[in-house]
């Protein structure tokens, strides 16, 4: 197994456009314009843009279920245009809106699709499909099934799964989640960026919705009507500088927000909390609060575990009390996405909320003040996590 | 009914046979059937339009198929009427021997009549001209393998094709008397609808097939030669029109009177022309005898 | 006596002298006496129409009242098409003979033969009409409050009316095709212009009955069509 | 005149009696009827229909094919059914005798004209209606336009392909019973030719006519069912 | 015209469900299980849930698609049960989410069905035809197309039209923007709570999407599977006070941020500026600012427009220079959404934003600390906009 996973694992490559254009016959206006962005292998890249901008057009001339009017395409340097369409073809995976699953086909028999146009022997075949199908986590009962029999996640998921099946070193996707609700979308998404975390390919991903965009994208190309690129960069980048007035338009007025669901808490670098513990001396105290970022002192027990915050009056006495005037609420951890964090610490009327680990020790201080300076300092953009890590927990 | 024609004749001369319309026929129904080639339909058609032209009213069942169909009609009263040959009617309804038929028309009639009156039916005078199946063949040919009467065909049948109407098979007028009578064995006996017998003989589908005497094409084309009968298998017939009695009697005198008048007319010359006229003018029967009825004076 | 009746010569039938070589005695194709003769078929013509019309009239009604039956029994709609598919299967040739025992020979045995062929045809795309108005359109007729009947006749009949139209072509087509078998049970037609007596080896004559069969066809197909694009105006908008 | 259903009963009696036993013929002379009779009749009706369906098949399923795939000529296929529809088969049968001649090669020739239209249209819609997405994915996948053909159209298409078949198989058998009048013995004969047969026969003629077209058509909606895809057959 | 649009703006009847239950045929968990809720007449009433929840069955028992099991509903009091379905069905308008118009009669004879119905004459139901589109904003020209003719937006608004044809007190509508894309729906959603705001009618509305429960909702109706009510409450009580995990899970982790865009800047009530004008004496301002809640002064200009604020630097003069140290970004607008405000407020350095009414002038100043102290007030609850005013601008 684990040599077969290796080969999922295997390929990429890099998809470079040069001055790629595609005019329609019989339209005179371009639906592609010289459009010029490479991928790095291994890398999704989401063409997002309002519809009929030319996002489909894009991925189809990879490959080449549209021919270019003019410039080229590179898959690891080579052009498309050497290589005849059907092999082509079979060294790119293609999920469709629609899936299209073959119908008249197993579920298996699906996914064996190209290994069997490579004159796979059976056995192989079948050991691929198993694979495939833990791959994808579906139950490989699934595997004699019918299409017609599945649900529309499964289906979904069967149709990256036929992508997959010659563990080609590129994938086209085309809006992919587009036909599915909400609720579930998330959930497939999801499962996609860590199936993508073990295996790695370059993706080409198509979506006309921005938060789809960010959520899944290394990098975002935003194309404008006539298939012009208006911005391709890193969600973060694309949060913090669009390019122009329809880019900024495009990603929403609350992109500053959009951008904090791009973070874990870890990222930030953390106030030091003037820490106390009980029956401790509060000259001490005192004496930590004044080169400390936080006015108040944070209470904690003997496991270093958040207590409450100790009020000018708790520091009257001498010595720590054991309870202290207001609670530490609310508690934040080190994986929380930066974004819900901001909400907790704006529903609770306190400014800052300790920060704890995994074994709920303090960490540190987060502040609505902090997240402010953290998102403005450029480096927000560094520490933005791959659409891998933002569905790790 | 031999007085009636002594009317006919005694009241012809010049415009004699001209056919009176008589008012009294006005509400007589006449339903006159006739089977289903080209003499019949002409016959049908003769038989009905003089009818109309003595004030009978008349319906037309014509296309009927072949003698069994049209004698049950005519029968059970589908029918009250229509042109027969005397020889099939005596081989194909009374079980005659083809040898058996007297060659003489009105005793073949009166020889018919009285198996006729025991199912209601009466026979009115035959036509003048007789009519009989031949076996024909294309000229060429015939002189070819030196073939002028059916016997000569004793040893060359055998690579011969002969073609007919399907009730042929069975026929002793035909195919069985052809066997029997002539002891011949064909290559093969291919039945096709009655209307192609040239026609096989000019795709040269058939050596042999069988047609009728008094056929169009015999007068109008040359290339066409019958073979002589010579054992006597194709009893010639004239044509009877019978008719339920119950209707004659009463449609009264003037039913059997018109149409044997009108029959007068019809030798084998007129029949073979009326024929051409529908066969290769390609004339409606209708048309064709609403000309005879014309030219030979029975009507204006 | 007899005889004595012959003897005198009439006036005789004049025998034409035939050439040989015109165009119809060579029996080729003459379009020329096509037009010249067309009289000739014109009653077999209305006869044809009459066959043509009343069956696909009368199978129409059927049809429909049974489609309507099944409204509320959705489980007939099964059995219906089966019986009905046999009646469609039964050729028609053996369908006339079949019923000259009962009806005998005529225009009325051709009608039952031909009116039973179409049934299926006609039933089966009243249903499938049916079946394909949208479910929204009804759910949304429903919640507006239009009762079922209303709902029928307001909403899914008209919607249905593409279908059911198909189908009368369709009927209306092969049965012009078959009425030409109608000669067989002694109804006339443009079939006894192609079979009966020597018809069959006219050349002329046979591509005669036979184009206007086709052209009836081809002519009703054109009334049903033209008749359907008047009462569906909706469908021939240019979608947004 | 005898009470219909009577006439009914005696008149099927004698039907049935002809096809189990052979009878002089009303013309006298020879015998008729009877099992020998009616199977050698079948067998050539049978031979004369297959023999129309192959050669129709062999012509119009690629055609259909083709014009499917490239999704072009419309306007043909839809045109063609028409016209074939409309086509009188006695008309064509006729037209054949008068032009090319009797026998057995030209009535199948007849019969294949008759055949084409509903095979070469049913297969170009069943081609047709395959999603354009399911054939799009194939393309995606690198399949070459043959493979899209044989695994994905054809297979996709054969159940309506068979819908056509099966109704020219119908009109086929059908017509088939007129074929006597062109010189091949069919069981038509039977209908056709009653004056040798008689009534009885006639009516044999038509009832054995009937029970081979169902038994056609039955045999053929088996062969459609069986034919298409599993896939389009699971309940969801 | 005026007469006319008083009959659109008339009736309204409250909607309530008194133990609805529902159990289809065969299958034994019920749809809708003792369902009871009131809706006032002329709100909105959100049914929200996850997919097979019930919604669609609770909205279909109200015009009697679906007959009760159990239980009843009243509308204005009146049972349901008393009146024949058909005559039932007329009294309230019903919108599908495929929208369903009838594809073969024009957008006129669409509208006009139910007038017809009731058997008005031709005059009343043309006249009326003209007001409904005029009120759904359509072009009357559009009267004598067929629906293929209208784009998904347009279909959409003709079919709110047609329910509302026989001015009915209650309307139904089952994920009425469900078909749509995220970038036209937004679109549609205010078009129609404008609309509402001038019609009122009570309304029970399906979706399956939160956010649009949260924005179209006077109060929200959350269910759980198997049709149970988890709870039902105004927006902000819902994103207050979940009660319990399934509706706080439902709502989302970042139900904080989801507030903030159920108000706007005016509605908080915000920071004095300490406010100076050029050329003054620094003193006066040093002491203005002794009283103020914001640590820095304000340079406005003579017609009151924000310039920047003022550093101690800038105080070190005797009198307030024309150009302050830093710039008074961002400038944030009353009718904005809270919201987009804190977006702009994180993304730039400044924790305060100056905040101007239309003229441009300062109002006042928003601070994160503000929006955060505002947020945890009881005032929140209140202060929120109703749908109808959340697309006032
Ligand atoms: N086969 C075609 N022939 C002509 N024009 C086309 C064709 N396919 C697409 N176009 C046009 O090219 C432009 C881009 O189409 P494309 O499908 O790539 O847009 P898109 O971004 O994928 O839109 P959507 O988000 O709706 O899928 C559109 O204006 C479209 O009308
Ligand atoms: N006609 C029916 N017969 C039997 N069960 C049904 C029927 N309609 C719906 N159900 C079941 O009742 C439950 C509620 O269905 P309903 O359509 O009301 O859910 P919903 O909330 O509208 O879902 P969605 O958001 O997907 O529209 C589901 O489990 C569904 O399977
Ligand atoms: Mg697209
Ligand atoms: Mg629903």
């Amino acid at each position: 197994m684990a040599g077969d996973r290796a080969a999922t694992t295997g390929t990429a490559a890099s998809v470079e456009f040069r001055q790629a254009t595609k005019r329609y016959r019989g339209q005179d206006a371009p639906a592609i314009q010289s459009l010029t962005l490479e991928v790095p292998a291994g890398d999704i890249c989401v063409l997002v843009g309002p519809s009929g901008c030319g996002k489909t057009t894009a991925l189809r001339l990879v490959n080449r279920m549209i021919e270019l009017t003019d410039g080229d395409i590179l898959l690891d340097g080579q052009s498309i245009r050497k290589r005849p369409a059907a092999e082509l073809r079979r060294g790119i995976g293609y999920v469709i809106q629609q899936v299209g699953l073959f119908p008249h086909l197993t579920i298996g028999e699906n996914i064996g699709t190209v290994p069997r146009l490579l004159g796979w022997d059976r056995q192989r075949i079948a050991e691929r499909v198993n694979e495939l199908l833990e791959l994808v986590s579906l139950p490989d009962d699934l595997r004699d099934r019918y299409p017609a029999q599945l649900s529309g996640g499964q289906r979904q998921r069967v149709g990256v799964a036929r992508a997959l099946a010659a563990d080609p070193p590129v994938m086209l996707m085309d809006e992919p989640f587009g036909a599915i609700d909400p609720i579930n979308r998330e959930r497939l998404q999801n499962q996609f960026l860590r199936l993508q975390a073990e295996i790695r390919k370059t993706i080409l991903f198509v979506t006309h919705d921005i938060d789809e965009a960010i959520k899944m994208g290394d990098r975002v190309a935003v194309l404008r009507k006539g298939g012009v690129l208006a911005q391709y960069a890193t969600p973060p980048e694309l949060l913090m500088h669009p390019a122009d007035d329809f880019v900024e338009d495009f990603v929403g007025a609350d992109r500053a927000l959009k951008r904090l669901s791009l973070l874990r808490v870890r990222d930030v670098d953390l106030w030091k909390a003037p820490l106390a513990h009980a029956g401790r001396p509060t000259a001490d105290v005192r004496a930590a609060l004044a080169e400390a970022d936080v006015p108040h002192p944070l209470l904690i027990d003997s496991e270093g575990r958040p207590v409450g915050w100790l009020s000018e009056r708790d520091l009257a006495h001498d010595t720590v009390p054991e309870t202290p005037d207001t609670a530490a609420e609310p508690i934040v951890e080190l994986d929380d996405i930066v974004r819900d964090a901001l909400s907790d610490l704006l529903r609770s009327d306190t400014q800052y909320g300790p920060v704890v680990d995994e074994h709920g020790r303090v960490a540190g201080v987060l502040s609505v003040e902090l997240i402010s300076h953290f998102l403005s300092s450029s480096r927000a953009t560094e520490q933005a996590m791959g659409p891998a890590e933002r569905v790790a927990s | 009914g031999s007085d009636n024609n002594d009317n006919g004749s005694s009241s012809s001369g010049a415009g004699g046979k001209l056919i009176k319309s008589n008012s009294a026929n006005g509400d007589v129904t006449v339903k006159v059937g006739s089977k289903n080639f080209t003499e019949e339909f002409i016959l049908g058609e003769i038989d009905a339009q003089a009818l109309e032209a003595a004030g009978y009213k008349v319906k037309r069942d014509l296309n009927l198929g072949s003698e069994q169909i049209a004698f049950k009609a005519l029968k059970n009263g589908n029918i009250d009427g229509y042109p027969e040959y005397t020889s099939t009617a005596l081989t194909s309804f009374f079980g005659k021997k083809a040898t058996d038929i007297p060659s003489d028309a009105n005793q073949a009639v009166d020889q018919a009549q009285t198996d006729f009156s025991k199912v209601g039916l009466v026979a009115f005078a035959p036509t003048p001209f007789t009519s009989a199946n031949a076996v024909g063949m294309l000229k060429k040919r015939a002189d070819q393998l030196g073939l002028t009467k059916v016997s000569d065909l004793k040893g060359k049948s055998l690579n011969l094709t002969l073609y007919g109407s399907p009730e042929c098979r069975q026929r002793p007028d035909c195919l069985v008397g052809l066997e029997q009578n002539y002891g011949l064995k064909f290559k093969k006996f291919v039945p096709v609808d009655i209307g192609l017998r040239y026609e096989v003989l000019d795709k040269k589908q058939a050596d042999l097939s069988i047609i009728f005497t008094t056929d169009a094409q015999l007068s109008t084309r040359h290339d066409v030669v019958t073979l002589a009968d010579d054992k006597h298998v194709f009893p010639p017939g004239n044509v009877t029109f019978v008719a339920r009695k119950s209707t004659v009697n009463k449609a009264g005198a003037d039913m059997q009177k018109t149409i044997e008048l009108v029959q007068q007319g019809l030798t084998l010359k007129v029949m073979r022309e009326l024929n051409a006229r529908v066969d290769v003018d390609r004339e409606t029967p209708r048309q064709a005898a609403r000309e005879y009825l014309k030219e030979s004076g029975y009507t204006k | 006596m007899l005889s004595s009746v012959v003897v005198p010569v009439l006036a005789q039938v004049q025998i034409r002298s035939r050439s040989g070589n015109s165009c119809i005695e060579k029996n080729r194709l003459c379009p020329g006496w096509i037009v010249d003769h067309f009289d000739r078929y014109t009653q077999p013509l209305v006869q044809h129409v009459v066959l043509t019309v009343t069956s696909v009239a009368i199978g129409f009604a059927i049809a429909f009242a049974l489609a309507l039956l099944t409204r509320r029994r959705r489980w007939a709609v099964g059995p219906i098409l089966g019986f009905t598919g046999i009646l469609y299967t039964l050729p028609s040739l053996a369908v006339f003979f079949l019923l000259l025992p009962i009806t005998g020979r005529g225009t009325l045995t051709a009608v039952i033969a031909l009116t039973a062929y179409t049934l299926q045809i006609i039933f089966r795309n009243i249903i499938i009409g049916l079946e394909n108005v949208p479910v929204d359109a009804k759910d949304a007729g429903l919640g507006m409050g239009l009762t079922d009947r209303q709902l029928l006749w307001r909403v899914e009949l008209p919607l249905a009316l593409p279908d059911i139209v198909a189908g009368l072509r369709i009927a209306s087509t092969s049965t012009v095709g078959l009425a030409t078998l109608a000669v067989f049970a002694g109804a006339g037609g443009l079939g006894s212009e192609i079979i009966s007596g020597s018809n069959i080896t006219f050349k002329t004559g046979v591509v005669a009955a036979g184009g206007l069969a086709l052209l009836l066809a081809l002519a009703l197909d054109v009334v049903l069509l033209v008749a359907q694009r008047l009462l569906t105006p909706w469908r021939r908008v240019n979608a947004a | 005149m005898i009470h219909p259903t009577f006439a009914l009963l005696s008149n099927f009696s004698g039907a049935f009696d002809f096809i189990f036993h052979t009878r002089e013929a009303q013309t006298g002379g020879v015998h008729v009827g009877g099992l020998h009779q009616v199977l050698s009749f079948t067998w050539e009706h049978v031979k004369l229909s297959g023999a129309a369906i192959l050669i129709a098949c062999a012509v119009a399923i690629p055609i259909g094919l083709v014009l499917g795939h490239a999704g072009k000529g419309e306007l043909v296929a839809i045109t063609i059914s028409n016209v074939g529809r409309a086509v009188p088969s006695l008309a064509l049968i006729a037209f054949f005798v008068a032009y090319i001649g009797v026998g057995f090669t030209n009535v199948t020739l007849a019969l294949v004209l008759l055949a084409i239209p509903p095979i070469l249209t049913n297969t170009y819609i069943g081609v047709r209606q395959v999603d354009p997405e399911v054939i799009d994915a194939g393309r995606g996948m690198g399949l070459t336009a043959v493979q899209v053909v044989r695994r994905i159209e054809l297979p996709l298409a054969l159940s309506s392909m068979f819908g056509g078949i099966r109704t020219s198989a119908v009109n086929v058998v059908a017509t088939a019973t007129i074929a006597p009048l062109a010189g091949v013995l069919t069981l038509g004969d039977f209908i056709l030719s009653a004056n040798v047969y008689g009534a009885d026969g006639r009516l044999a003629g038509a009832i054995l006519v009937a029970l081979l077209a169902v038994a056609v058509e039955l045999a053929f909606a088996t062969l459609q069912r069986v034919v298409s895809p599993k896939g389009l057959k699971v309940s969801t």
